[in-house]
């Protein structure tokens, strides 16, 4: 528990002190994955905690750049008026779409929350008036509060580096709460959970919503970082790309997503500066991590601990006593 | 004795497609009542539950419970007013650990599923956790606290799935056959756990085990091809002749003479 | 006819069961006894090849079977009725008995399976996961007999029957001996245990601890192993 | 009412190209229970060899109705024995991201091999007129893809519902460790369902490719038009999965026709419907657990 | 914090890198547009090579990055050749949309843009930034320079179709601005998706429509399917198609078999035009990659032209983007394509655009110039 608490600390530090050994690209980088970090944190509530996946995560990613984005053309670049803009516009939107995708599980939810998605990519993308259709929503100002101008990116990665801390420790809360607890309950069984008196479908919502407007959330932050936000950003293959982020990482732990979206964005930047045939690259290395890491970047975190500790149990074992110590 | 009905079951059917599998069932249940259900396979039974619980809706007919009606009641409300049920075949959180899932009924009926930002751990909930304890260490499983359920035996699973039912403290117990699959031993145990339950509990039990049932129940009801063949004392019943020919069978005397 | 010899099975890294030992005698019916959770299931997994031993031996009508792959060893004349039936559920009552169905001359038919248990028949069009408890085991023992086996394991096929097909199953149980099929049995049911035994084991905690016939089973053994206050 | 004639044979030719195109997928992952994500790309390369075999000649269309699906069979044959085998036990997400590795693989090879220009596969003389109907011309091949929807259909339906092979599958779905202790190798019957499944997709790129074309990306396309003929036609079932080819393709194209503005929205909001509507697809069956 | 002083030090960082002259190039090697991506980096390799890869003793360096047409990657691999690569000049994008969003990127960095594809109108009107300058051609000089044409030489009821994105609705508009305006009618319009895999129906409407020729804008693989199924459904005979370039470009015809003989399209370059800079660039490509060249590799070609035209200018010394820029606007030569200016107002290029006709040639079919209409000017608003 210390252990974890110094753990924590350092990464802390070393995240804060990177403006000053970074490069400004890597900075923006690094800004970019704590983006993609919350972003693929949201869906992980559903996808790991819940066990709903969705393929349609990207709806509200867009939903949120283009509402701050918007916003901050059309009103004030203001974030304390881009940003909860966004948060309630998406969701209002997670509401709606929720609700109907309340009704269906498993395979069938994952192509309505697809379906749904792809209609907002398709109204996003003929909104020419709005949204500026396929060509995108640009010149959005940079972001300002409270007098900070955020046009400077130190300032910016300062910000989301909060944005995201506060993301991350909200969520590793919720996860170990009680009520992190039954969307994991509802996870592994929905029958059961009924009959022990929950309502689960509200739960199930709550979470669809929760992951809604943080992906909103990332979404608005991604829209003042670049100041810019496309159709692209809500196709689906945006769904699928942070759907891979949270699997590679190791969906249903808290570390994982981010992970996950770290190893995403620096593969595609850097192979792909290097060879043409940077998706083969890609390819085999998610078919690696399928045969040989099945638990994500998580899953090898933990067995090179387990080894450090010499420990001779299996993981399963390992498991069991992860959850001794917690409740000792 | 003679308290108001808990549970009024009135000109309940239920049928699937062409199947009627439940005719027109009728009866009160009192409180505190030991109910056995006893009948051949595929009389009805465990479809009556699911009626009773809310999983299945009638095809006709209402169900009281405390005066009120709940005919069309979803079963997780039902469950939170108490009635609750277990299931004939296991219906666990098979990939969490026992605690975990003893838990997840405790922290239901303590109203705590609500809570969002408090980690679930002992320091900060330590009554949960202290009942918790309590009932691992009278059903004898505390070995099994931090096992993966998946990892338990069939007969150790079913312990697990009686133990979440009892540990809701409902005041309707549905059982659905508790005892099948355990051994001797912890049959006996979890038959004497069951005996001890507060008298207000109104326990239900569905059993093919004639020593379990006929040794816990004040009533029988028999159900034969979705009808209630005989009603009532378990002596007059288990010397029923109907209901030898059609449930007990000539082998009656080899499991009763135990 | 089924010899188990020395068996060391493990879940991972936990140690289940330990050099168990077993003869299982053409034409008999051998019965495996042990509370809840010492290792009745795993044993029979074990031979059935759906878990694999670390160690040991199974031979079967002096081949060894134990680290193939469970279709060679049903192919090879073993059937399962498995704990908790394990009924294909998206399949009819017809389809779940027919499709590993391996006709043979006078052997098992479908027909022959209505006509010890009736209520199949009533059901043919039902999906498997419809069933009642009881209905399920009972299609459970009717598809392992429709392979037409050598040796039938049999994993608590008792469980959740009425006391009246209790008593079929008995009755079923010794005329397929008398057919001069080999049987391995476990079960809770103490009576019915006795009453078809030709040898018994009894297991705990993952090591044989006694072997012999139904009489021998006196009341310590009972006490000690099975925990029977009588 | 010539109008309408018209679409109505547009939309059923464009249904039943989309049938040939999902078939594949619909036994995989329906029978299977493996969400294929490669599926597009064993179409693409199926189309891509059809492309290399005619190249020369257009009368080698015949030959590239044998040789492009057999050449996909057996790379389903090599992906299953390599891959996916060792993945089954570790559930669909794992296997979503294992063929969407091999989708992104392929990807490049087919660059690599075929370039990423545009291309297209003709056809020989003998398909390749126009015959009129409705008043309206249309092409041949428009009216023999009909044709052979109808076959495939016929003859997936019979081997699902009439043979031993649909049932021994369905088990499997429902408990693998059961159905081999009752004595069926399967694992040998998941990799011959791959191969089909391969050689289907395979079939479907020699099908389509003279009317779609071959691009960059084209099976990406191809897979999420796949997947969502699946999902509206429900699981499990090749009825369902003609039902909603049929459906998919008379609503596209009468859509386009009376509202061409919303035609984008049209499918992905005929899948929502459905969906909400039943929750199971048009003609899914409920998975019991 | 040394990064945030960057964008100050550059200045000096790009004086270390004096030797050699950064050229940064943004285009596709993924996706869509692939193949245009790599046609356009072949024609700015061939004419580098024409210039040894040299000027004023400077070395030319180019640095690829994949824009996989996808705005926010090209965002992030531009400010990559910017801040690490310290390039000195960019060029590229295909999409119009990558080029919008790394607009401000390279506005607030004065990094010098010279857009070799992207067409979108905005990015020379209310986007028109200092730095950038576009060689390529503008979505309303593909339209507009059909509209009068068209009424005088086809017909004066036209339906029109285009791809549903805002490249394929701004050329269409265009056109039909300038059809209308010389009196023609629009009977109808349809704009399928892009990516639209089966135009039959859309094909069944427009035979029903009474309009005397189809004006219609698809590129790439919409193009392929729309002109053969064009043909398929038997509308050839009824009605002659009109488009862009892109309908019947070099690198589709082949695909297209015989089914765009007929069409008649409006362009900024062709194959065929008949001068001796054309003859001599294409002659050059074909002996280096054994393939026609494209549009897109001789707009790749001029942009390298460009560039080091502007550089030769500098004497080499392209340090000062604000010079840079100045040194891009006077820059004028003989082109493949017919002279080549820029307009110094909008930061765009005046250009003759022509009218070619598809013919059969022995078997094959070739686009034929049949008309110039002479130095098109964006309006710039
Ligand atoms: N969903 C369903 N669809 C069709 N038939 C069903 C369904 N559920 C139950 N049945 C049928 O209803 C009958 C009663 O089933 P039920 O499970 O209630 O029996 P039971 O009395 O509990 O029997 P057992 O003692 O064997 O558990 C059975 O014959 C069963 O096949
Ligand atoms: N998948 C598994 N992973 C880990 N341990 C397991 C697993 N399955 C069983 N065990 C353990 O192995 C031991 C033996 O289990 P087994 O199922 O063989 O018991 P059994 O004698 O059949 O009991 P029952 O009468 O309850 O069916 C038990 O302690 C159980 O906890
Ligand atoms: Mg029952
Ligand atoms: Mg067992």
């Amino acid at each position: 528990m210390k252990k974890g608490i110094v753990l924590t600390a350092a990464v802390a530090l070393l995240m804060g002190l990177a403006p000053f050994f970074l490069s400004l690209f890597h900075l923006n980088l690094f800004t970019e994955i704590l983006i993609l970090g919350i972003f693929s944190l949201s869906l992980n509530v559903l996808v790991g905690y819940t066990g709903m996946v969705s393929l349609g995560h990207a709806a509200f990613f867009g939903v949120g750049a283009y509402a701050a984005g918007i916003a901050a053309k059309e009103m004030s670049p203001n974030l304390l008026a881009t940003l909860p803009i966004a948060l309630i516009a998406t969701i209002m939107v997670a509401a709606v779409i929720g609700m109907f995708c309340m009704k269906v599980s498993g395979f069938y939810f994952l192509m309505l929350t697809l379906a749904f998605s792809q209609m907002i990519y398709s109204f996003i993308h003929q909104s020419t008036d709005l949204t500026g259709g396929s060509n995108g929503l640009s010149g959005i100002p940079a972001p300002v509060a409270g007098g900070i101008d955020f046009s400077n990116p130190v300032l910016l990665f300062y910000f989301i580096l909060g944005v995201f801390f506060s993301v991350y420790a909200g969520l590793s809360l919720l996860v170990h709460s009680p009520f992190g607890q039954v969307l994991v309950g509802i996870r592994e069984n929905e029958t059961r959970m009924r009959s022990m008196g929950y309502n689960t479908t509200r739960y199930k919502y709550a979470s669809f919503i929760i992951a809604g407007a943080l992906g909103g959330l990332a979404g608005s932050l991604y829209t003042s970082f670049n100041g810019f936000i496309s159709p692209i950003d809500v196709y689906w293959t945006m769904s699928g790309s942070v759907l891979i982020m949270v699997i590679i990482g190791g969906a249903g732990t808290m570390a994982g997503p981010v992970l996950g979206a770290a190893l995403i964005v620096i593969l595609e930047t850097i192979v792909s500066s290097y060879t043409h045939s940077w998706m083969m690259i890609i390819g085999i290395i998610f078919i690696i991590f399928v045969v040989f890491f099945p638990k994500g970047l998580t899953g090898i975190a933990q067995s090179i601990m387990h080894r450090m500790t010499r420990s001779k149990s299996g993981y399963k074992e390992n498991h069991s006593k992860a959850v001794l110590k917690k409740n000792a | 004795m003679k308290s108001e009905p808990i549970l009024q079951v009135d000109g309940v059917a239920k049928s699937f497609g062409g199947l009627n599998i439940l005719k027109n069932l009728t009866f009160d249940v009192r409180k505190g009542e030991r109910i056995g259900i006893i009948g051949p396979n595929g009389a009805g039974k465990t479809t009556f539950y699911n009626l009773l619980a809310g999983d299945l809706d009638p095809s006709k007919g209402t169900i009281h419970y405390c005066g009120k009606n709940i005919t069309s009641m979803p079963n997780y409300k039902r469950a939170r007013t108490g009635i609750v049920r277990t299931f004939q075949k296991n219906n666990l959180l098979t990939e969490l650990t026992v605690l975990e899932n003893l838990l997840l009924v405790l922290q239901r009926k303590e109203g705590m599923g609500h809570i969002w930002f408090k980690r679930r751990h002992r320091k900060k909930y330590p009554s949960l956790f202290q009942k918790a304890d309590e009932l691992l260490h009278t059903w004898g499983l505390e070995q099994q606290t931090n096992k993966v359920v998946k990892s338990l035996s069939y007969g150790e699973q079913r312990q697990i799935e009686i133990l979440l039912g009892i540990a809701t403290e409902p005041n309707v117990l549905l059982l659905d056959e508790p005892t099948a699959g355990m051994s001797q031993a912890e049959t006996d145990y979890i038959v004497d756990l069951l005996r001890k339950l507060p008298k207000s509990l109104t326990l239900m039990i569905i059993e093919h085990d004639l020593d379990v049932v006929f040794g816990l129940a004040d009533r029988m009801i028999v159900l034969y091809n979705g009808e209630i063949l005989v009603e009532g004392d378990p002596h007059l019943v288990r010397n029923d002749k109907r209901v030898n020919d059609i449930y007990i069978g000539q082998e009656a005397d080899l499991s009763a003479s135990s | 006819m089924l010899q188990v010899n020395e068996l060391n099975t493990y879940y991972g890294e936990s140690h289940i069961l330990h050099n168990v030992s077993l003869t299982v005698k053409k034409g008999e019916v051998t019965v495996l006894l042990g509370r809840n959770g010492m290792g009745k299931t795993t044993t029979i997994h074990s031979i059935m090849g759906i878990v694999l031993p670390k160690q040991g031996k199974i031979v079967l009508e002096e081949k060894e079977v134990q680290m193939k792959p469970s279709f060679h060893v049903s192919k090879a004349g073993v059937a399962l009725v498995p704990q908790g039936r394990r009924i294909f559920s998206n399949l009819t009552v017809k389809e779940n008995l027919l499709t590993t169905h391996r006709p043979q001359e006078n052997g098992w038919t479908i027909e022959k399976v209505y006509d010890m248990f009736p209520r199949l028949a009533e059901r043919e069009t039902s999906m498997g996961g419809n069933l009642s408890g009881g209905e399920q085991q009972m299609l459970s023992i009717g598809r392992a007999l429709l392979t037409n086996p050598k040796v039938l394991l049999l994993d608590e096929p008792s469980e959740g029957l009425s006391p009246l097909m209790v008593g079929e199953i008995i009755k079923i149980i010794k005329q397929l001996k008398q057919q001069g099929l080999t049987m391995l049995l476990v079960e809770q049911n103490l009576l019915m245990a006795m009453d078809l035994a030709d040898q018994i084991y009894i297991l705990n905690k993952g090591k044989v601890v006694f072997h012999g016939a139904s009489d021998d089973l006196d009341n310590n053994v009972k006490n000690k192993y099975l925990a029977l206050s009588s | 009412m010539d109008m309408i004639g018209a679409q109505l044979v547009n939309g059923l030719s464009y249904g039943m190209m989309l049938f040939v195109i999902t078939c594949g997928l619909a036994l995989v992952f329906g029978i299977l229970g493996v969400l294929n994500l490669a599926h597009g790309s064993l179409y693409m390369i199926g189309a891509y060899v059809t492309y290399s075999i005619t190249v020369n000649s257009a009368q080698n269309f015949w030959m590239a109705l044998i040789i492009a699906p057999i050449v996909v069979a057996i790379l389903a044959f090599i992906i299953e024995m390599t891959l996916l085998r060792a993945t089954y036990h570790l559930g669909h997400l794992s296997q979503v991201l294992l063929t969407f590795g091999l989708a992104y693989i392929f990807h490049d090879i087919a660059a690599i091999i075929w370039g990423s220009n545009v291309l297209s596969v003709a056809l020989p003389p003998s398909l390749a007129g126009t015959t009129v109907l409705f008043d309206q011309s249309f092409p041949t091949y428009r009216l023999v893809v009909i044709g052979i929807g109808f076959l495939l259909a016929a003859g997936l339906w019979y081997v699902q519902e009439k043979t031993r092979w649909g049932a021994i599958i369905r088990a499997g779905l429902s408990d693998k460790e059961m159905i081999s202790a009752l004595g069926v190798n399967i694992k040998l019957v998941f990799t011959v369902v791959f191969v089909i499944g391969g050689f289907l997709a395979g079939l479907g790129g020699v099908i389509a490719a003279p009317v779609l074309g071959l691009y960059p990306i084209m099976e990406f396309q191809t897979l999420i038009l796949a997947l969502v003929v699946l999902v509206i036609g429900g699981l499990g079932s090749i009825s369902g999965t003609f039902t909603a080819a049929i459906l998919i393709g008379l609503v596209e194209t009468f859509s386009k026709y009376l509202v061409p503005e919303l035609s984008l929205f049209f499918v992905y909001g005929l899948m929502a419907v459905v969906l909400v509507v039943k929750p199971n697809g048009l003609l899914g069956k409920k998975v019991a657990a | 914090m040394q990064s945030t002083s960057n964008s100050d030090d550059k200045a000096d960082a790009s004086g270390s890198s004096s030797e050699t002259i950064k050229i940064g190039a943004l285009l596709p090697s993924s996706g869509v547009y692939a193949s245009l991506g790599k046609n356009l980096s072949q024609g700015m390799e061939l004419y580098f090579d024409e210039i040894n890869w040299e000027v004023e003793g400077k070395k030319i360096e180019i640095i690829n990055e994949d824009s996989e047409a996808d705005p926010q990657v090209s965002l992030r691999k531009a400010r990559k050749m910017i801040d690490q690569d310290q390039v000195d000049i960019l060029t590229g994008t295909v999409s119009t949309a990558v080029a919008y969003a790394i607009r401000d990127e390279v506005d607030s960095k004065k990094i010098p843009f010279l857009v070799s594809h992207a067409g979108g109108n905005d990015l020379t009107r209310s986007q028109r930034s200092d730095y950038i300058w576009r060689s390529s051609f503008s979505s309303w000089q593909i339209g507009h320079s059909m509209g009068e044409w068209a009424y005088k030489n086809v017909g004066h009821k036209i339906y029109v179709t285009a791809a549903d994105y805002a490249f394929g609705k701004e050329v269409s508009a265009a056109f039909k601005e300038a059809y209308t305006a010389a009196g023609g009618e629009i009977v109808g319009e349809v704009y399928p998706p892009l990516g639209n895999n089966d135009y039959s129906s859309y094909l069944t409407t427009i035979g029903g429509a009474e309009a005397d020729a189809v004006y219609a804008f698809f590129a790439g693989s919409d193009a392929v399917r729309f002109v053969q199924q064009y043909e398929q459904y038997g509308l050839k005979e009824k009605m002659p198609l009109i488009g862009s370039g892109w309908l019947v470009s070099e690198d589709l015809r082949e695909s297209q078999g015989n089914a765009p003989e007929g069409i008649l399209a409006s362009t900024f370059w062709d194959y065929n035009i008949n001068t001796d800079e054309n003859k001599a660039f294409t002659a050059a490509f074909e002996k280096k990659y054994g393939a026609r060249p494209t549009l897109e590799a001789l707009e790749g070609y001029d942009a390298a032209r460009i560039i080091a035209e502007a550089a030769a200018s500098l004497g080499g010394d392209v340090s000062d983007p604000d010079q840079v820029v100045e040194a891009f606007s006077n820059v004028t030569f003989a082109s493949p394509r017919g002279e080549f200016k820029f307009d110094k107002d909008t930061h765009h290029v005046i250009q003759d655009m022509y009218i070619t006709k598809t013919q059969l040639v022995n078997g094959k079919t070739e686009n034929e110039v049949i008309e110039t209409i002479e130095q098109v000017q964006d309006p710039g608003k």
